[in-house]
């Protein structure tokens, strides 16, 4: 009986299409996006914004991107981590090659060049499917992390292959480097990840949306449709690869400051991306968000928990961490396999129909 | 019918709804005796297919769950038995939409149709040779892969792999599909040779309301997740409503499809 | 506090450092009351060798005091060095971390004494070329590293070291995990180079050294850095006997500080893992360092005069520490590791590096070259020309001193 | 002479198919087949079981290509081309097996079927407002006017696998009509239908062949319903042609009979 | 013959050997893909737990004493007895059966008819929660597995072929690991021995059709459960094989779990339903990621194996998008 949408009809198109068609959603969603710029930054300390708002933010960006591949296509991609390592070495040297460019462009470009990269070892996907697109996108992982690795340029010759942020700013404020104030560094990321997923929004409602979960639930109808296969699979590892360089930019240049292929960017990278959205749900964007905060901040909250609260040795608590975080990941699928976001669009037509039972 | 008889299948009342809020039968009742061969009617999404796997208890593998009522088989309740202690006790059904196994050529599609048994090679080799006899093209086709073969021809795979179990009783769920018109009425003859000659007992959800109502012994009629009409074959052949809306005839003459544009039918009865 | 790693790939060598880093400390409690009376903590925090943990755990503890950092790992040193740098605090990286962290004019927070992999690496030059008479011209060395960031930082020192004494330098990387390394010790059989220096880590080490082990190569020829010296690494025990590591600290446990151990701590039921550890390779780095570190504590102290002291305090306590041999002895470890000071424009020390070697015997290791200085001509010119790209990248004016 | 008959003679060919052959390994599905499709007329394809009719289908909007053969469409021979170029000239199609977008709402797929008359470019589609939305809504409004017709509203934004099947083959067929196609393809659009649901689907198809004049290219296994709206009928089996004409004279056929219909309808 | 010919002869040969190590761990992919369409990415994981199990049991030490001692306070971590090496392998073989019942019953059993991708995660998930479990079970320390296997080079290879190389070149004989010979027999065994399980039983053609469509399987009486439990204990089985020959090698540790990386490549050029195209897929990576490696490697920097066998695979799905003996995927409307 809260939940209403009885009564809010749609008198055009354009009104119906809209993001939030029921006007409670609609508040609610202005409401979040108040506290998210507004409040949150006024209680950000070092420790929220570093370990959890910002990693929350970088996440969700790769995550988005990576539902566009995984959830709206239907191509099964691994290769996460290394089109994350494009992204950020790809800002580092534009950022030291060109000291005086704004970080904006920066990363906008940044997130080109990995698009490109992206749209490049999107081409077996012509041919290869499910399973075995997934272990091809493989090659993409571990073949760009050992180019990365092995030619000097891309870290400018340094001894360990490591790369740092130099710092820059932007109007005035600093927005990399140690001495960023974790506001910046926050709002920054934020603007990058509302402006993402609205354009994420845009694209998934449209032709181009339809076209991809076309070929995702069935790529031979979509073919005898007129869903040229080849743009609409190019584009979608495009698109994706663009979000996610994004992420890597900003997860090198405002949350890490530093980087090494190897580690930073390595396979585990793309497999936590993968839990991100399937624990979310694919194909939602909304998923996306709650996925990417359930992997951030349930390690976060358990090891605040069992260590800091409970006062466990941080190695027993380690463990657990693992035992919990993959039981909830099987609690979670047996209950509702498509995600969270499946759960909560469930909750919302059982909080419809209340009181009634059905 | 006599009615003394308990019926070898008995549904009492049931609800069934569907990821937790669709709900989509209203208690539904049903039974069926021993050696009958039952027929269930009703439109697109009465809920003649829920109600099959509700026997069959398939429902569970598409999230939905029968929240009230009782299935009774052989008056044991069989409301939680798996699918596969049902096909044991001689339940098999035949699913909507073909579901071959694609992978698998024809014939092992039907020697998988044999995995319950326990009557040797020997009997399983003859059911083989009897489903093929009564389709003639699955032999030719046995070496082919079953997802390569054409729309009926994995219907009649369903079909003949339901038979393979050499069950007792069969759910079949539209088995007249995509088939031919002489290949109905062969199936049909199938099903009466198999229920007169073996005791077979049938209950069939089916489109095709003329044909099922010639051969079924008892029908159902389902809307909307309810049971609204039911009765002997004979007597729903013969009632004006379902021949109108059911067997397209009306004013004992058949309409001419190319007349529709100018004349529709409805239900004068509310769901 | 102590970044440690209990899990994941690394977890067998990140266990006993991380436990002899807690319990010295915690016999510095239990002994004397602290450091200088004032009881010391180290939060400890899980980061399974994963630089976005690493970041986690920095945010959460640097909060409460932090009075320096031990990251153990090299990935996430780079992480931190910024920001410590920002806020001030000391980062100790003993053996490990970003070398040319030793010129303190431009990392002004990065302390990696008493050696660094460049040290390691010349020393163990050094000592082939001792084994071998005082020339190694034409010589074939061959480096078997880790294929990251640790296993390529001596790459260059070896590089110019090889154009100073003319010896051929061959590189064969292993990629992480390093499982497999069937092609790589097959090519070392072909090649059959005279000496193989072992940068590895974890699963690596115990690869590398049972195929080099398969292949019958001269284990006495083979020299490791100290992260491929423990006694995990050898635990094939016979087959590696005679294998040779650099090192930056004595081995096993004779030594006055272990009957304070046993008797403060794992009596008293005090250990920070299960005690199994006390008296491994690894256990003795982690408490050595932490010797370090205390000792760096109380000069923070005596230098300001106050026993509560800040994280800046403490900086300036480690950029004065002088360690005698006096000075470990008082400490209960007499001759544990390396004499040498600190100063503001160095914060490596001289980087005199030891050589053990293991004894599939006895299945220990043992010391049997001194703690010799390496060749600093070399390793300073190159710390210096990478510390000041880096200051250059990141805008830093390096410090007067 | 009957309405339909006079139909055809107005009417030139839209396609035409010459000695088609097409085998698979061993199956020949379809052995030397010729027959045209006249505009704007309705065409049936029957035969019994594995006859070559949905490959008949498939080869014609590209899915399979002939072995041998010619295939000329509006006029113009064509030479190998992928399905999505196909769709662009002009034909789309239903399945047997339903082919529908499992995953997205009725609406959504209806308005997939639209794809060939979209042009907007990504970067307006990812800005949204001004011409992507603008064409969108243009589409909608034709879609929905699809939607009307096919009395779906009620079931606008359902997700399509919750529907029953026949709900499903209905959708389908908005799908293929949203292409505003010259020439519709439906391989057996009312299997599993009851009489009223079929009334329904034939009045749709009668409706659209009458007021947009797409002709339309339908196997069914229905007699009463081929015998009905269909202007002409080709018969086959074992992937050869053995009939072909108006129901009548097929109707009357002895090979056809004998092989497919069994008894006279 | 010149030197340079035989070492790329020994090179052939010991890829093949190493090919044959990825197959052991691919096989046991093979098996659960085929029985249920689901991609078992717990399968690494597997092998280290059946390893650390092993090794625990052989060695006497009391599963969850860390755990116990930090609850406690105690001190305990050993029984202080030594269990013989076959009894404690048919020990574990039994403590994987028992794994396979609980997977079954609380994880697959309610996941029946899902998507692969949704039976993917969960096996992500499974791979987590074992990851945690195994090491609270038996501690993260590494840990050295000796069951008697041999190994180091074959000596007697070595001089066999010692004078095989031409006049004045250097050449040391054949390079063989003895291990890795044991590991060739042994996955000639198990791959015989599935591939007649799979193929020419009644519940090998029962697997390939739960794996097609769970619910016709269902529909036609075959017990999803017995099945999972059937094929889930093989494949515990066959991760104890590649645990013991993967752990003799580098010792027990958590990196054992991340060979499953090498069995990718292998799974999906062999095809993810061939129990045969694991064992020659393994054989064709093997030797391709040894060859580059020696014949290109050199000249880009080394350590491309990692990647190569990637690429590899990917060029022979370009031309077979099944894999080589994959099933064919059904494209059909
Ligand atoms: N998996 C499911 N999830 C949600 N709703 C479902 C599901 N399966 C069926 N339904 C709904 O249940 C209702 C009954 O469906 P059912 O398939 O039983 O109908 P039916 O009588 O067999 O129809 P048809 O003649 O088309 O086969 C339909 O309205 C359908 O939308
Ligand atoms: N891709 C393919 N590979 C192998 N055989 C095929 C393929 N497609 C069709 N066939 C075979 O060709 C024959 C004709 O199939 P088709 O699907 O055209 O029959 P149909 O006339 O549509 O029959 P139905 O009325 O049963 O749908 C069948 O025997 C089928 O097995
Ligand atoms: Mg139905
Ligand atoms: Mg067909």
């Amino acid at each position: 009986m809260f939940y209403r949408e009885s009564g809010d009809f749609k008198k055009t198109y354009q009104k119906d299409s809209q993001t939030f068609p029921i006007k409670f959603d609609r508040w609610r969603y202005y409401f979040v996006m108040l506290i998210a710029f507004v409040v949150v930054p006024m209680f950000l300390t070092d420790y929220i914004a570093n370990a959890v708002m910002i990693p929350f933010l970088v996440w969700a960006i790769a995550a988005l991107g990576l539902n566009i591949l995984v959830g709206y296509t239907g191509q099964l991609s691994l290769g996460t981590g290394g089109f994350m390592a494009v992204g950020a070495y790809a800002t580092y040297k534009l950022m030291t090659a060109f000291p005086g460019m704004d970080m904006v462009s920066v990363i906008l470009l940044s997130g080109l060049i990995t698009a490109a990269v992206g749209a490049l070892f999107g081409l077996p996907s012509l041919r290869i499917k499910g399973f075995y697109l997934a272990v091809a996108t493989l090659a993409a992982q571990f073949f760009l992390v050992w180019l990365l690795n092995k030619v000097p340029w891309f870290y400018n010759y340094s001894a360990s292959g490591q790369i740092s942020a130099p710092q820059r700013e932007m109007f005035g404020v600093i927005i990399t480097g140690p001495h960023a104030t974790p506001v910046a560094g926050y709002l920054f990321c934020l603007g990058f990840a509302v402006g993402l997923a609205w354009i994420a929004r845009n694209l998934t409602r449209g032709r181009l949306g339809r076209s991809w979960m076309a070929i995702r639930d069935m790529d031979i109808a979509a073919e005898i449709i007129g869903v040229n296969p080849l743009t609409a699979k190019l584009s979608a590892f495009a698109v994706s690869s663009f979000f996610v360089g994004i992420s890597g930019s900003l997860f090198f240049s405002v949350y890490l400051g530093a980087a090494e292929v190897t580690e930073a960017f390595g396979i585990s990278v793309s497999f936590s991306v993968l839990f991100m959205i399937i624990i979310g749900g694919l194909g939602s964007i909304f998923g996306s968000f709650i996925g990417a905060a359930f992997m951030v901040l349930m390690p976060v909250l358990l090891k605040n928990v069992l260590v800091g609260a409970m006062g466990w040795p941080t190695d027993l608590a380690a463990h657990f961490e693992y035992i919990i975080v993959g039981g909830l990941i099987l609690i979670f699928l047996i209950i509702e396999p498509h995600g969270l976001a499946q759960m909560a669009r469930v909750l919302k037509e059982k909080l419809r129909l209340w009181p009634f039972p059905h | 019918m006599t009615t003394e008889k308990a019926p070898i299948l008995a549904i009492n009342n049931i609800e069934v709804i569907y990821d937790h809020v669709i709900l989509v039968l209203k208690g539904v009742s049903l039974e069926v005796h021993e050696k009958g061969i039952v027929a269930l009617l009703g439109a697109n999404g009465a809920g003649k297919s829920t109600t099959i796997k509700a026997i069959s208890n398939l429902l569970g593998s598409e999230r939905g769950v029968v929240t009230k009522g009782t299935i009774e088989f052989e008056g044991k309740n069989i409301n939680t038995s798996n699918p596969a202690e049902l096909v044991k006790m001689g339940v098999v059904q035949v699913m909507e939409g073909r579901h071959c196994f694609e992978h698998l050529t024809i014939e092992e599609n039907l020697l998988v149709g044999a995995y319950a048994r326990t009557d040797g090679r020997r009997a399983i080799q003859d059911s083989l040779e009897m489903v093929y006899n009564y389709f003639p093209r699955l032999r030719e086709r046995r070496k082919s892969q079953a997802g390569y073969t054409s729309g009926g021809e994995q219907q009649m795979c369903a079909i003949g792999r339901a038979l393979m179990a050499n069950p007792h009783m069969i759910l079949l769920d539209e088995p007249s599909m995509g088939l031919a018109p002489q290949l109905v009425e062969e199936i049909f003859e199938i099903v009466k040779k198999l229920n007169e000659e073996q005791g077979v007992t049938f209950l069939l959800a089916e489109q095709n309301t003329a044909v099922a109502l010639r051969y079924a012994t008892y029908g159902y009629i389902m809307e909307n997740g309810r049971v609204v009409m039911d009765g002997k074959a004979s007597d729903l052949r013969e009632n004006e409503d379902v021949k109108e809306f059911y067997l397209g005839v009306s004013d004992g003459e058949k309409k001419s499809f190319r007349d529709v544009k100018q004349y529709r039918r409805r239900k004068r009865w509310l769901a | 506090p102590s970044l440690s790693y209990r899990t994941g790939p690394y977890a067998a060598g990140g266990a006993p450092y991380a436990d002899g880093y807690a319990d010295y400390f915690t016999l510095l409690n239990e002994r004397d009351g602290g450091i200088g009376g004032v009881l010391t903590a180290v939060p400890e925090c899980e980061t399974g060798y994963n630089t976005a943990k690493g970041v986690e755990c920095y945010e959460a503890t640097k909060g409460d005091g932090a009075l320096a950092y031990q990251p153990l790992s090299t990935g996430i040193t780079y992480q931190l060095i910024p920001k410590t740098m920002a806020d001030d605090i000391p980062l100790m990286t003993q053996g490990y971390g970003r070398t040319s962290g030793a010129n303190g004019k431009v990392f002004s927070h990065v302390f990696n004494f008493p050696a660094n992999y460049w040290s390691g690496a010349s020393r163990i030059i050094n000592r082939i070329m001792e084994e071998n008479g005082g020339t190694i011209n034409d010589r074939n060395i061959a480096l078997v590293y880790h294929n990251s960031g640790y296993g390529k930082e001596p790459i260059p020192t070896l590089e110019a070291l090889a154009t100073k004494h003319g010896f051929n330098l061959t590189l064969i990387p292993v990629d992480h995990p390093g499982q497999e390394q069937k092609s790589q010790w097959l090519q070392i059989r072909r090649e059959r180079p005279d000496n193989i220096i072992l940068y590895g880590w974890g699963v690596m080490n115990q690869v590398a050294l049972k195929e080099a082990a398969n292949i019958r190569y001269p284990m006495d020829q083979m020299f490791g850095i100290w992260w491929s010296g423990t006694e995990n690494d050898a635990l094939e025990g016979m087959g590696s006997h005679g294998y040779k590591a650099a090192t930056f600290h004595n081995v096993g446990s004779d030594y006055p500080v272990y009957k304070d151990i046993q008797k403060f701590v794992v009596d008293a039921g005090l250990t920070a893992g299960d005690g199994s550890n006390v008296g491994t390779v690894l256990y003795n780095r982690g408490m050595y360092s932490a010797m370090l570190a205390a000792a760096g504590a109380a000069n923070a102290q005596e230098i300001h005069g106050v026993k509560d002291i800040t994280s800046g305090m403490m900086r300036d306590g480690l950029e004065a520490l002088n360690v005698t041999n006096e000075f470990m002895a008082a400490a209960g470890m007499p001759k544990f590791g390396p004499e040498f000071s600190v100063s503001c424009s160095n914060h490596g020390g001289p980087g005199n590096v030891g050589i053990q070697q293991w004894d599939g015997n006895s299945r220990e290791w043992k010391l049997v070259g001194d703690f010799e200085a390496p060749d600093m001509e070399v390793i300073s010119a190159l710390i210096k020309a990478d510390s000041e790209a880096y200051a250059a990248e990141n805008n830093i004016t390096p410090r007067d001193c | 002479m009957s309405e339909p008959l006079q139909k055809m003679e107005a009417a030139s060919k839209l396609l035409e198919l010459k000695h088609i052959d097409l085998s698979f390994g061993g199956v020949k599905a379809i052995s030397n087949i010729s027959f045209d499709v006249l505009e704007g007329e309705v065409r049936a394809i029957i035969g019994p079981n594995g006859a070559g009719k949905s490959s008949l289908l498939n080869v014609i909007n590209g899915f399979y290509h002939p072995q041998q053969g010619e295939i000329w469409f509006d006029g113009k021979q064509r030479h190998s081309m992928k399905p999505y170029q196909i769709a662009y000239q002009g034909i789309s199609r239903t399945f047997q097996n339903i082919a529908l977008f499992k995953g997205m709402s009725v609406l959504d797929n209806i308005m997939t079927g639209r794809f060939t008359h979209m042009h907007k470019n990504m970067l307006w589609q990812a800005l949204w407002k001004g011409p992507a939305e603008q064409e969108e809504i243009e589409n909608r409004e034709f879609v929905e006017h699809i939607i009307d017709f096919l009395e779906i509203q009620a079931i606008r934004k359902t997700p399509v696998g919750r529907l029953p099947y026949g709900l499903q083959k209905r959708v389908e067929l908005g799908r293929a009509l949203a292409a505003q196609p010259k020439m519709l393809l439906l391989d057996e659009p009312m299997a599993g239908m009851n009489v009223e649901e079929k009334e329904d689907m034939c009045r749709f198809i009668l409706d659209v062949n009458d007021t947009f004049g797409t002709t339309i290219v339908l196997i069914e296994h229905d007699m009463g319903v081929v015998m009905d709206i269909a202007d002409r009928v080709v018969v086959l089996d074992y992937g050869r042609k053995i009939g072909d004409g108006t129901p009548d004279v097929v109707r009357n056929d002895q090979t056809v009979i004998d092989a497919y219909l069994g008894v006279s309808h | 013959m010149s030197a340079d010919f035989l070492y790329t002869i020994e090179v052939i040969l010991n890829g093949l050997m190493a090919g044959v190590m990825y197959s052991l761990v691919a096989l046991g992919f093979v098996l659960i893909f085929k029985a249920s369409g689901i991609f078992n990415y717990a399968q690494g994981v597997m092998a280290l737990f059946a390893a650390l199990t092993l090794v625990g049991i052989q060695t006497g030490q009391i599963p969850f004493s860390h755990l116990i001692n930090a609850i406690f306070g105690t001190n305990i971590h050993h029984f202080g007895w030594q269990v013989p090496t076959l009894l404690a392998i048919a020990l574990t073989i039994g403590v994987m059966v028992v794994f396979a019942i609980l997977v079954e019953r609380y994880i697959l059993h309610h996941l029946v008819n899902q998507e692969p991708i949704i039976l993917f995660m969960a096996t992500i998930g499974l791979a987590y929660f074992m990851e945690g479990f195994g090491d609270i079970m038996w501690g993260s320390d590494i840990k050295t597995l000796d069951v008697g296997l041999p190994s180091g080079g074959s000596l007697w290879l070595e001089e066999y072929t010692l004078g095989w190389a031409a006049e004045g070149e250097q050449y040391y004989g054949m390079y063989l690991d003895k291990l890795d010979m044991v590991a060739s027999l042994v996955a000639i065994v198990l791959v015989v021995s599935l591939t007649i399980f799979s193929q020419y039983t009644t519940t090998g053609r029962a697997l390939r059709a739960v794996a097609d469509d769970h619910q016709a399987a269902l529909s036609v009486g075959i017990s999803l459960r017995t099945i999972w439990v059937i094929v889930w204990s093989i494949a515990g089985f066959v991760a104890l094989v590649a645990g013991i020959m993967w752990g003799a090698k580098s010792g027990v540790q958590f990196s054992l779990s991340l060979i499953a990386l090498k069995a990718l490549p292998v799974l999906m050029l062999g095809g993810f339903t061939s129990i045969p195209g694991a064992i020659i897929g393994g054989l064709i990576i093997g030797v391709g990621e040894k060859l580059f490696e020696y014949a290109i490697g050199p000249l880009i920097g080394g350590a491309t194996e990692n990647w190569f066998a990637y690429v590899l695979a990917l060029m022979f799905l370009v031309f077979r998008p099944q894999g080589l003996f994959g099933e064919k995927i059904i494209e059909r409307v």
